[in-house]
Formats: C-alpha cells, structure tokens, sequence
C-alpha cells in the first residue's frame, strides 16, 4: 500500500489524456503483447510506513548485539563521533547525484578536494582520487594501474587479507593477467621468496598491507627497496588510523597507497558501506583511476572546484578505459573527512597510540594465561594472534558475557582492540577465557 | 568558501577520546611517522559551521526537481535511512558468527527474493558496490560460463553504440574486445548489424533495454534468440529498469544476468557520488559462477570486494521494497513513463524532442536546430536552469542525438513540478530568441559561475597545499 | 576534558592582554575575593565525547525497554513517521532562538505561523498562540485567560488528569484565586452538579477534559451550553488525535480550546519535552498569552511572518501581563505541524479511528475473561478502566511478556491502545491476563 | 515562499498506517466531527522540500554567529541531541513503573547534583519548562514559604527597574505588587533606595548579578542580608549564570532559590523558541516546597506542570555538564567574559560600551551619540548585521541604555569569529557616516525587507485562510 508517486489517481487520469491515452498500459505499447507480466508480481502486497519500521526492526533484532567487539580482520569498531554521523545524514549531501554540475554542487566538490587533501596528508602520496569501493577493490585497481605492456603480473602478499586477495585475483582474472602470492614467512612477507619472485622481471607491482591481516607490521621500508630494485612498483595498503602513527607510506617508498577508509567514521554495517582509498605519487597522477576534483577558477574568477581529468574515464574512454568505475563513495569520504577533522591531528595520533595500548594490554593479560601464547614473534599494531586452545569454548564464553572475541584462525584466534574498549572489558576478556582454559 | 584547511588553527581540537586507560605503548621508532599528519585543526562548532555552509551550496532530489537523465533520481525515503541506522544492522561485524547474524540473512534473502521475481531472474548477489560494479561482475558471470565449458575462443561482446561508456569500459575490463555495433535511428538494436557479428566467437551482448534514448527495443525476444543461437549470453544493464519494473521481466525477455543501480531504480541515495549498490542477478545456471567472499565462504570463487557488499544500502532498498510491494512497484514504472510523457507533451512546442512518439521513462531533445536558431547551446540551456532552481539534465547523450539534452523526471515528481518546469523551459526558449547573451553566461544566481574546466585539466591542482 | 572553547590557550592568552590583563582572575575583580569559588567544585573531571556516550547509554540501558505500551493517562505512544523526527533535527531549526529578527527567520516564522492554521482546523477555532508547555500549563492559562475583575472562581472536572487539576490549582494558588472540582458521576463530569456550582455567578472559566482522564467521552455540547447558562466561559481540553474525528471543540460550544499535544509526533521521552496548544474565538484573541505569530508584508511588498500582538507581552506589559510565558515549546509546534501534515486530514482521522477500534477489541477480549468488567458505562475513545482483582500480578505478568500494561488506578487498571499496537499484541495482553486471574 | 496549504492537492497523501486489523468502531453519530479536519495533504517528497526550503531561511547558532545579548547562544554539541534521542530515554513512559525507570532517576539525580554545586543550592527540581517558568515557580517558593509561616502581611515583591520583563510579569501571576526600585547608572543596586523600600510587607527581592549590563554588584553580599534582615527571601534570576558558573555561586552570594535556564547556560538548544528547561534550586528550607506532580507522589505539593518536566532537554544538560565537568565549568565562564570583554574592547573606538570597565559575559553598546551623528539607529545596524550573516545583538535592552545593542558572544566563539565581527562593526561605522541611505533600508540580501509591524498588529492574520 506504500507509494511514492505524489500525483493523485485523478491527476494521473488528467495526464494520461493529456498525452492523448486512456490507460496505463497504452503507455506500453512498444512491449509485445505476450511479455508482459500478466497476472503481476508473485510478492506481498506493499506495506504502510509503520509496517516496515515493525518488520524492520525485529529483523535487526534478530541480530547478536555485543556491547563489546574483539573482531577485526578487516573491519574495526572504533568510536564514532556524533558530528561524524550527523553531518553525512544532511539530504543536502546524502540526496544529490555526482557531481556533475558544478555550479550547483560546490559543497561535494569542495568535501571531496578536502577529501583527497587529508588523505594526501594521512599518506604522504602527492595525488589522492575522490575514493574507490573499498579497500580490496582498491588494491584491484591499484594492480591494473601499475601494469604496462611488457609487465603483466602482479604479486601479493600472502598476509594481506584473503578478501584482498581473492579481489585482486578476480580483477587479474578478468584482464587475464596473472596473480602470484608471496609466501609469509613468522607471519609477514618473506623477503626472500620477493625477491627471488621478481627476479623474472614481469612484475608490475606488489601489493603489501601494513600492519597485515595476522596484525603483524611489515618492514614496509626494506620491502620497498627489494621491489624497486626488481624493476615493480609498490602498492602498499594502510589502515588509514595506524597511518597516524606509523612511517608513511610515502616514506616507505610506495608508488600508490591504498586502504580500507572504514575506521575513519564508517560504522561496521556487516561490511559496508565502506570506503577504499588511493592516493599515488604526481608522476602516476594521470594513471589513478576514477573520479578525481580539481581546483579552478570561476568566469567570475573566484576559486571553485570541478569533476577533473575526466579525460582518464570510462565515458570518454570507452573500450580503453583501465577502470569503469563512476559511482564510488563519495558519502563515505565525506565521513572520512568529517573523522579525520574531528580528530585532528592530535586525535588521530591518539587513537592509534590506544589501539596499540590496549592490544598489547590484551596480549599481555591474555599470554599469562597458562596454556596462551602469541604466534607470531613480530611487532604489531593493534591485532595480533594468540595460540590456544578450545577456541569455540573460548569464544562461546565471550559471547555469554556480550564480548565478540576474536576471529579463529588455524586454531588460533586473531584477537581486535580498539580505543573504544575499556580496560575493564580487556580484563574481564581475559579473566573468561582464563576460566575457560582452567576448567 | 574557506577550506577546512584555511580555518585551522594549532592547538585547536574537539575532545572526543578519553585519556588512556592502560598503559602507553610506544611503536620502535624505526616504523614510527617523523610528524603527526598535517590534518586541520578545529573546535566542533568550526566544523558545524563548515559543513553547513557546504551543504547549503548542494543540491539533492529531496530539496528540489532533479531530472538527470539515466539517473532516476526518485525520492530517497527517510524511513530507508531510519531503518539502516538500526544499531541491530548498522553495529553488525562482517565476521560476526552466522548465528549472531540471522537478521542480516533475511535481509538479503527477503531482497533477493524480491529482486528475482522483478527481474525474472533465479540468484542473486549484493557484493557489488556500484552499477558498473555490477556491469563488470555480470560480465565475470558470462566468461567463467564459457570458461568452465571450455569455450575459450569467445573473444568478443558485442555492445550497441549507443550503450553508456562503462558497457565497453567493462566488457575490457573483463578481458573482451569490444564490438560496436551501430544503433537503428531510434536507438534500437538493428537486426542485420547484430546478425553480422555473431558467431562463435561472440560470448555475449550488452544491452539496456529501454534503450539510452528511453525507446523500448521490440525486437528483443528476436535479438536474445539470436544471440542465444550463436551460443552467446544476454546481458541487461538494468540502468534502466525504473520503466518497466513489475510490467516486463528482463528474464523473459531473454536475458541471462543483470546489474541493477539500487541507487537508482530502488530509491537509496547516491550520497553525491555513492555508495550505491549494483545488485547481480542471474539464471539458474549462471548461480554457480556468482561472487563470494573468501573469508566467509569455502572453495573458489569470483569476488568483487570484500564481505557481503554494501550492506546498509540493501537494507534501504529493502524497505523500499517492502514498502512498494506488489501493486508499488509497477505503479512506480507505470508512472515514471506516464511522467517522462507529459513532460515532453508540455515541453513539446518550444523544444523538441528527438523522437516524436511515446517514450518510456525519459526522453532526449534535440536542440541542433534550436541552436543554429538562438546560438545557445544545450550547455546554455541547462546552465540557465541552474539559476531556476532545477537541476539540468544530463547534457550531450546520447551521443547519436546532438544537442541533446536527456530529461527523467521520475514518478516522485508532482504534477505540479512537471508543470512549473515545463513553464521554465517555456520561458527559456523565449529567452534564447529576446536575450541570448543572458543564456550564454549563465548560470548567474548560482554560487559560482561557470568554472574553468580546462585550465583545470592542463594545470590540475588536485589538493590543498599551505 | 571536555571542552567547547575553540581558541587555544596561546590565543586566550593573546586576548587577555589585548584586554590589558595577565590572567583569567582579573575578569572578575569586581566579585569580592571572599566569595570567589577556592577551591573549585566539588563535581568529577570533565568527561571525553566517549566517555559521556558510554555513561550515558549505560543510564539508559538502566531503563525497562518494553515492546508494547498499553499506558496512556496523558502521554500515548503513537507512531512516529520517520520524516517527523527528522525535521525538527535540522540544526537551523534546533539551534535558533526564538524569532525576534523576522528578516533571519522566516523559516521559523512561517513554520509557527502553519502550526497555529492547523490547531485552528483541528479545534474549529479561529485562533491559536504559538504553543506553552504542556496540557496542563495551557489549562492553568486558559483558566487565566478567563478570568475578570468579578468572576475569579474557576472550576474544574475531577475527570480531568490530576495533573492538570494540580497544575490549574498552583496557577491559582499564585493569583490568589479560588478553584472548585467538579464530582464525577460514573466516570464523568457530573452536569447537575457543574449547573448547581455555576449559580452562584461567580465562575469566570469551566475547564472540561475530552476523552476524560478515564477515557469516557464526556457529552461537551451540553455540558457547554450548562456552562454557558451559567455566564461562565468554557475551557475545553481535548485529545488531538481523538479531535479528528471528534465533534470540534467550536462545535461543541468551547471559548477556549486546549490539549496536550505530545500525541502528535512527540516520543514519550519520561515526560518532555511535550507541547500545549491553545486556541480560541476571534473575541478573546488579545486575551491568548504567549508568542503569536502574524502575517504582515515587507518593504518590498511580499507576504511575511513576524511575532505579532507583543503589546499582550511581558516585556512589554511587564506586571500587568496576565502571563509572564516567553520561551514556549516552538520546536515542538513544528514537529506537530510535520506530524499533521504527513498524516494528513484522512491519516490523522485513520489513526484516530485505529486506535478507537484497538481500544474496543481490546475491552472486549479482556471483559471475555472472568471477573473483568468495565468500570463506567460511557462511550469511550482509546482508554477505558476495567475492574479486575490481583492487578500488581497482572501488570508484572504483562511485564515478563515486555508489555507495559494499564495504569493502575483503585483497584482497577485504566489502559489504553493506540493504532501503534498490533492485533497480536492485544491478543497476548489478553491471554496474560486470563492466565494471571485463572491461577 | 509557498504556504503548506498552498501546496496541498486533494486526495495527496503518505502511507503511514496499515490497514485496521480489528473490527473498526465508529463513534456514535452525536459524537462525530462533520468533516475531517481541513489539514494540507502532501506526499513525502513536497514535505521534504518544503521544510528543507523553511530551513534554509532559518539562521541557528550552529550556523554561525549569535551574539544575541542576554540569551546565551552557545554552540549546542552533537552528543547532546545523539544522548537525548537514546530510545532507553526518548521511548520511557512518564507513568512506567519506579523499577523500570532507574535510569531516568540516576538522570535527574546527577544532573541535580551538578546544578547544586554549580548554584551553592540543596535542592533542585526540573519541573519548569523554560526560564520564566522556573521564575514561577521560584516565587512559589518563597509565597509558599511565607504561608507556611503564617506570614501572610507580605504582599510585596522588589525588581529592580534594570530587570527582564518576565521579572515583574512573574511577581504579579504570583500575586504580588511589584515594587520597582530604581538602578544605579551601572545597572547595579541603589543600597538607598532598596533600605528605603525593605519592610515587613516585603516577600522578597528578584535579582540577576551580574545584572542586565553584564556587571557584577560588588555590594551582593549586603543586598541579600538586607533582605533577610527585613524577613524577605532573595531570588536569583540565572539568566545570566554563565558568567560565573565555577566561580562564584549564587547560594554563597545569599540568595535562597534560582533558576538556570538550560538551553542557554547549560548548551541545550532553544528550538526556535523552545522546548528550554527552567531548573529551579534551593536551600534546604524550601525543599519541602518544591513542585511534585500530582500523579506521580502522594501529598499535596505545588506543581507547574504535568509529570517530571522536559526529561529530555535535562539529559542534553547532562551530557553537556558531564563533559564540561570541574574544570570545563568554569573555563566556560571564564572564557565567555574573556571574549565579551576582547570584542567590547576590538569594537571600541567607533561604537561605544555604555560602561567603559571590565564586563562580565556580555556588554551593551549605547549609540545615542551615534545616532545623532549619522541618523543610524541601533535597529539600523542591527539590520545590517544580517546582510552580513551576523544575527543582530538584543536591541533596546536595557531600557536603562538608550539606542542600546547588547552583545553577548559566549565562550564557543573562537577568537577569528570575534575578529570578523569586530571588523563587520568598523565597516558598519564607516559606511553610517558614508552611506547612512543603505543602512536604515537595511536588510538587503536577506530572504525579506523589513516588515511592516504595525500592520501586523492593527490587522491581525493570524492563520492561512482558503
């Protein structure tokens, strides 16, 4: 019974006729006869306001709320600021289309230059574009960048994420290129296997994620160097909050920096709407795909802001376009840019010195635990994963006291923590799996 | 306006973290940044500020008439909006157990099940972010079917002229080389041009279908025969499906898979450039080939991004589906149809549409003659809008129409705002032969006016720099 | 830690000695030094954003969540459409204050202005202020209104909600007038005893309850034109939901109309924010306290919204203003005004008719069950009492079920049922009791 | 703009409600209204454009600057509205039962602990709705007080002639003569003048310190004991509390009872002219006179209005003073007097402070000279503030003041907003004695001319009409 269509029955009636036909289905003439749907749609009839807002709700209810999440993996529950949520929620920004128009679009042209500001700075990179789907397909697009006529395989780090790493597979697929993994070796990329791996000389680029999926930092820099000197270019994805406080990828050497935008803002959503980030150096500026807003000046000369460089995309390129992308996620880097200002620099700094805090905290009440103990011998930054055992116990247990603890891996469990979980439930965490492991 | 980057001061912050509660761990200062990254510093009422300024120099579909061709901007609900902030989806980890997880299981499988019966389709995927998205996992589809039987000498897809710039963008994405083919005048599919390129090493055609310039093709049960015979696979590009949603089911009209803009056709909000949703559809046959994330899933298979997709943005199209139901979604169709038609019979006098018939959810204009008349482009028109309070529509496609100006009004327009544009576009055409000059400069009541797009071409300046 | 002052110290330094101080303690010489704050409050340190949304949402977990409310007594649990708890959350809309500059607030101006045009549909009469607190306020300046140098007695029905009588009484206890209660004679006012009290001819107003506090719909024409015979004037407070489809308050005779408007958008909220509307007839207009909103034209001729009639003010009347009201609930006149206009003339008589017909099926099914009766005899619109035995047993039953049942009140239980409760949820309550009272 | 009721079209509608799932009732024939009532019908999408049309011709602190004198307009935090919209709050019948309510208890019972402390008070109640309202019942307090007593010759309440309206108008609702006693050239206390008045028909003094021109009266101390002295209570007006809060407190100055208003001290937002919060507080004396409802406890009690006042504009507080805290409180104050007195002292040298001395949290510029200077009234520059996206400061008031414009920027503005307004005040004075024509037809760039008041007041229309 829910509609949309603001015209009244009668006024229908009156605008049929005007366009000289009496009935709906006259509209459809073109249609042959026998394809039209006859006898309607095989769904419930269309339900009131108050209807959906009931079936909706006891779905969500359906639903485990944790009132604490140990998970990351690829999705991280940082604390959302309330401006971060409110300022994406205006219709203004939440209801307009790209912006094409831009005499009429100054304030998403503008959220997106500042956009790709922050995200240069967050990155050290020169060049940021308006944002991608998410953090694998950012990899995926960062690959069919760096390729060229003579290069055509692309290396991935097996501790990047699986969901990484099976995208970038898919886009390889795809182009018919080929994807090869480097193998890990105490839980980060072997430098050794990269190197003999690029000794061929058909590698366009390596794609490493720092800190990787086990939470293990890699030693970005010295990786760097062994790509360069195999003649690749270096992809490296960030988590956008250990970017506050560590080496930049910039620093590092990398040729394009990517990353999974989520913890600037987004909240966990079971997976998205989430946010990839690209940003590269000013020599690959032209080759960055999608969307990108440039600065210009108006007939009246104020400065103002533009859809630029459209040049590299798909509708003007057709069949030669690299990438097809157009839509992206220009709501999410909006509440990217909103986090990002509302922490500042201070607070980004900040928030990633508790991610780090609290997860050694977690380690180290969880490693003296009889029987836990950490896998990997590494640095890391806010993941790490614990050897244990009865992992479903342990994590059946957490769920009783409203924990999601961490996620099984190899019976192991790669464990989460953020700035928003208090030491009291660090504590507790430990003091469940304690009992656990003691029964 | 200010940058964010121009209102910062040092020292300046919001509070928003609490002092540490364990104690303070200090990365190895080899893997530590030298300098905190150089991000604006602002009080909240700052940023308050800031962003409300900004907003009030955009335009979305639920301030005011937004007729962009192609796009369907419909009205975005706000019951969708309330619905995905449910904390019960919104606080969702994506690895969260599948016990803990039912309710978003429903939500998929109740949209999948709507979805289906619209498009005709047998299975469904929602990891797609974004039509084009959605555009390269069909196309995905199509090739791991020819390559899991073995047909590897399927080279080409085979996309109409007239087709958006992502079809080829994609069918090169995915590997293919690209076959043109030219369109009839009315945008349709020309039979002969189609029959010469088929044959066995055709894997697939692209095809929206109502057609980009809103005709809906006749002949498509003969097309996807043909295409079906020369053993390749239909692709609908469901841009736009608006028109013929619950009245003609792309699945009975041949069709093998389809993406469709859940941002477009299912009223969730493009945010000013996304996220949207490219939801995939596809035979039964085809089930096995759709995209799966590796961490959720066991075995091999395609995947497009990570997790399950843009989630949140289902969830609104859920309720817009739910809302609709069965009798909704074809008075939807019925009436975006019924609205493109009266507003090209209103505008019709002064500009002129390209073709003169019944068009389905949009139409083109041709303004070639106009402009040798006036001297004022389809550019001038729709800067002139501008200054009227209506979004222009999109400018100079199709391409096989010049001068073209692509008008979807969409049936959450009223009457009344058909009426009061079709007196704007009226006023406009008298304008073009009393003052063009007016015209060519405008828009003049815009927060700017027009902007120098190629200087910033030449000299990008892409980021803020102090 | 929390802090909203946006110039940093260094800054706050800068302006103190452009102001020709050193520090902060200077600002306040002119306070004597022995009443300066030493020690500073006794009160916790300030609190990050995080810390005040984790303490606050543990506060509100603290409350009972109830799926279903069958309580009214005053505040009733209507559904809210999604559009009506946006708008008002607009920050322009939030974040004003009152109108005094018509040329920066005509958003405000003609919002309130649309407000008062609907009460006036909804009530029949001509006019209606710009909103005051509450139900129960808009009586006590109802009666206020009424009122003249010879007649100061105000009487009131003991049907209306206690909280209005207490209300209307502290209203006179300030003035030093008299308020007299009407008797109740089987759950409604008693006319031959409203008659007998108004000859003595010193009654200024008559304020009259419909749908009264126990639900019953007392029969307002005649028990106006009583009042009326009596020379006194007629306050009439009324339901806005039940008024849709209620004889109007005009047509019943009423001088005065008023009502608690929470019903027509506002959440239960523990009590407020709510609203109280007020309208009357085109001769007691310069007598209406509070802010009224009036159209006028500008220097250029076009139609405009200012705050008009200020001469009834207190800033203007000072001791002579019969009401000293300034700030009234103006953010909540424009959500009723959302909230109406989204249900429109046949949503708004719909929800009405729902919550009627809910009521009756729900009095039925609990009256099925032995030893539950109504209370009066009366027509009645969504509330009604039952008499029935072990009520603390039956409301914690329905609690177990996550159903806030009736009010209890004497030995009986006053419930209500609003177009918000499903079928199912009538059906449950029923069963519960029936379980409860077969035990 | 457009009425409402000029966009409504018969028979447009939302869909909000299912259909009825039990038997419908009718009323009975004698019960029913004629016809249903006369309100606009909209779909959706008119009523999404036409508040967001509304909005955009609506200026709030949060959008820029308000130095509106007296009225503290403070930037209201987002984590306010995000607390207060809690559904563990906002969905809390006022009648639920004790037990299910303790989270609402722990509300008022912390909030009241803050306000205490902040105020030197014992006890507080929320039941007020907004500042005059807390006035009310404050002056209830103290009649209640002397009843109790059997103190009934005192039949006389003294207001200074500096104070707000709303003092005097709440004296009388409470049945008092109101004796005026006239200020000192400072606004402050004529000692003199209040001995002269003090008696023993004397209930009580209203008083606001610091007073209407933002100065603190050194001889507080002395006031209130002379008012005890003659058996009368002192009541503190909170309007202007955030000058002092944290560092001095009214129940230390002598005063017996006060009320704050919350959506100016305590950041909760005023809603274009409500919902506030009137919290009143007092010593331990009068706590046995404070408002109960009438439903919710046993005995009788005063009561201003129904259940427990505006719960949730309480909670906003809350969050707001638990951010704040012991430090936060009075670095408000502090810095709210620190910016009045750094842009009275940037504006000086063209307008001119009525008082040329350190203020308090705001100050009040006299532009009598001025005007017979230019010809440019208060108003003239109040209206040309608005051009300039300034909200114009309190005008007029206090009558003590002639051609006064009284700012108060509070402590939210940052030290380059004070600058700009600084500057936006230069350029107003130099364009006076230039072009003093632009000034006094000022506004020119808002949505509307000046109104015509007197029109709208001879002849009212007070409601749209068919």
């Amino acid at each position: 019974m829910g509609s949309y269509v603001p015209s009244t029955p009668a006024q229908r009636q009156e605008m049929l006729e005007a366009i000289g036909l009496h009935d709906f289905r006259q509209l459809y003439r073109d249609v042959p006869e026998e394809m039209l749907l006859r006898d309607g749609l095989d769904l419930p009839e269309g339900m009131s306001e108050l209807e959906v807002s009931r079936t909706m709700t006891a779905m969500a209810a359906r639903n485990t709320a944790y009132s604490a999440i140990l998970r990351g993996a690829g999705a991280y529950d940082h604390y959302i600021p309330s401006l971060v949520k409110y300022v994406p929620a205006k219709e203004e920004f939440l209801t307009a289309y790209t912006p094409y128009q831009a005499e009429m679009s100054q304030g998403i042209l503008q959220s997106i230059f500042e956009y790709q500001t922050m995200i240069c700075q967050l990155t050290g990179m020169d060049v940021s574009n308006a944002s991608v789907y998410d953090g694998a397909t950012a990899a995926a697009e960062a690959a069919a960048m760096c390729r060229d006529r003579k290069r055509r395989v692309t290396l991935i780090s097996a501790a990047a994420h699986p969901d990484t790493i099976n995208t970038v597979r898919t886009y390889c697929y795809g182009t018919g290129d080929e994807l090869r993994v480097v193998p890990v070796k105490d839980g980060r990329t072997d430098p050794e296997a990269l190197r003999q791996m690029l000794a061929g000389g058909d590698v366009s680029g390596v794609y490493i994620q720092q800190p990787n999926f086990f939470g293990q930092l890699e030693e970005a820099e010295a990786l760097g160097e062994i790509i360069h000197q195999g003649g690749a270019l270096y992809i490296l994805g960030v988590n956008p909050i250990a970017a506050a406080i560590l080496k930049t990828p910039r620093d590092c050497g990398a040729d394009v920096a990517v990353g999974e935008g989520q913890p600037l803002g987004m909240p966990l959503g079971w997976g998205g709407p989430y946010l990839g980030f690209m940003a590269t150096v000013q020599k690959h500026m032209r080759k960055l795909p999608g969307r990108i807003v440039g600065q210009t000046v108006d007939s009246r000369g104020q400065r103002c802001f533009v859809l630029s460089l459209q040049a590299r995309e798909q509708h003007i390129r057709r069949e030669k376009a690299s990438s097809n992308i157009c839509s992206n996620e220009a709501l999410c880097a909006l509440t990217a840019s909103v986090y990002m200002a509302a922490m500042g620099p201070e607070g980004m700094a900040e928030a990633a010195r508790q991610c780090l805090s609290k997860a050694h905290y977690l380690a180290k009440a969880l490693c003296a635990i009889p029987g836990v103990s950490l896998r990997y011998p590494g640095e890391y930054f806010h993941e790490f994963v614990t050897e244990l055992p009865r992992v479903p116990e342990v994590l059946e247990a957490l769920e009783q006291h409203g924990i999601l603890g961490g996620l099984p891996v190899e019976g192991g469990i790669l464990w989460c923590a953020t700035e928003k979980v208090s030491r009291a439930v660090l504590d507790e965490t430990a003091a469940v799996v304690k009992e656990v492991l003691s029964k | 306006m200010k940058l964010i980057f121009e209102k910062s001061v040092p020292g300046r912050r919001c509070s928003i973290l609490p002092r540490c509660d364990v104690e303070e761990v200090q990365l190895p200062q080899e893997l530590r940044r030298q300098e905190a990254p150089a991000l604006p510093e602002l009080s909240e009422v700052d940023l308050s500020r800031h962003y409300t300024e900004l907003c009030q120099h955009v335009h979305g579909v639920n301030c005011g008439f937004y007729p962009l061709g192609s796009c369907t901007m419909k009205y975005n609900p706000r019951i969708d909006e309330e619905m995905a902030a449910l904390p019960g989806f919104a606080g969702v980890h994506p690895l969260a157990p599948e016990h803990a997880v039912a309710g978003c299981r429903e939500v998929l499988d109740t949209a999948s099940r709507y979805l289906c019966q619209i498009t005709g389709m047998d299975g469904m995927t929602f990891q797609p972010a974004a039509g084009a998205h959605g555009e390269f996992t069909g196309v995905l589809l199509i090739k791991q079917y020819h390559d899991a039987r073995g047909d590897h000498q399927r080279t080409k897809i085979i996309v109409p002229d007239s087709a958006h710039g992502t079809n080829p963008a994609t069918a090169a994405m995915c590997g293919y080389q690209v076959v043109n083919i030219p369109s009839a005048a009315d945008g349709c599919v020309d039979l002969e041009a189609l029959k010469a390129v088929l044959g066995d090493d055709v894997a697939g055609l692209m095809l929206t279908n109502p057609n980009t310039v809103g005709i809906f093709d006749e002949n498509i049960l003969e097309i996807t025969r043909l295409v079906h015979e020369a053993g390749g696979l239909c692709y609908y590009d469901g841009a736009n499906l608006n028109a013929v949603m619950g009245i003609v089911r792309p699945g009975d009209m041949g069709f093998d898979c389809i993406h469709m803009n859940l941002h477009k056709t299912f009223a969730t909000p493009h945010g000013g450039g996304g996220p949207g949703a490219g939801a995939v559809g596809c035979k039964a046959f085809l089930e096995p080939y759709l995209p799966q994330s590796a961490i959720l899933s066991e075995g091999e298979h395609l995947q497009v991004r990570a997790f399950n997709g843009n989630f949140l943005v289902v969830v609104k199209a859920l309720a817009y589906l739910l809302t609709l139901g069965r009798e909704g979604i074809p008075e939807a169709a019925e009436n975006a149809v019924l609205n493109a038609n009266y507003l090209m019979r209103r505008i019709q006098g002064t500009f002129q549409p390209a073709f003169d018939r019944i068009c389905m959810h949009e139409f083109v204009l041709g303004l070639e003659e106009f402009k040798k008349e006036t001297g004022v482009s389809a550019l001038d028109v729709a800067k002139s809008l501008i200054d009227r309070g209506i979004h222009p529509p999109t400018m100079y496609f199709p391409l096989i129409v010049h001068e073209a100006l692509m008008l979807e009004p969409t049936e959450t327009e009223s009457r009344e705002t058909l009426d009061q544009a079709a007196e704007v576009f009226r006023q406009l055409y008298q304008l073009a032969h009393t003052d063009p000059e007016t015209m060519r400069t405008a828009p003049h009541n815009a927060q700017i006016g027009r902007p120098d797009e190629v200087q910033a071409a030449r000299n990008p300046i892409l980021r803020w720099q102090a």
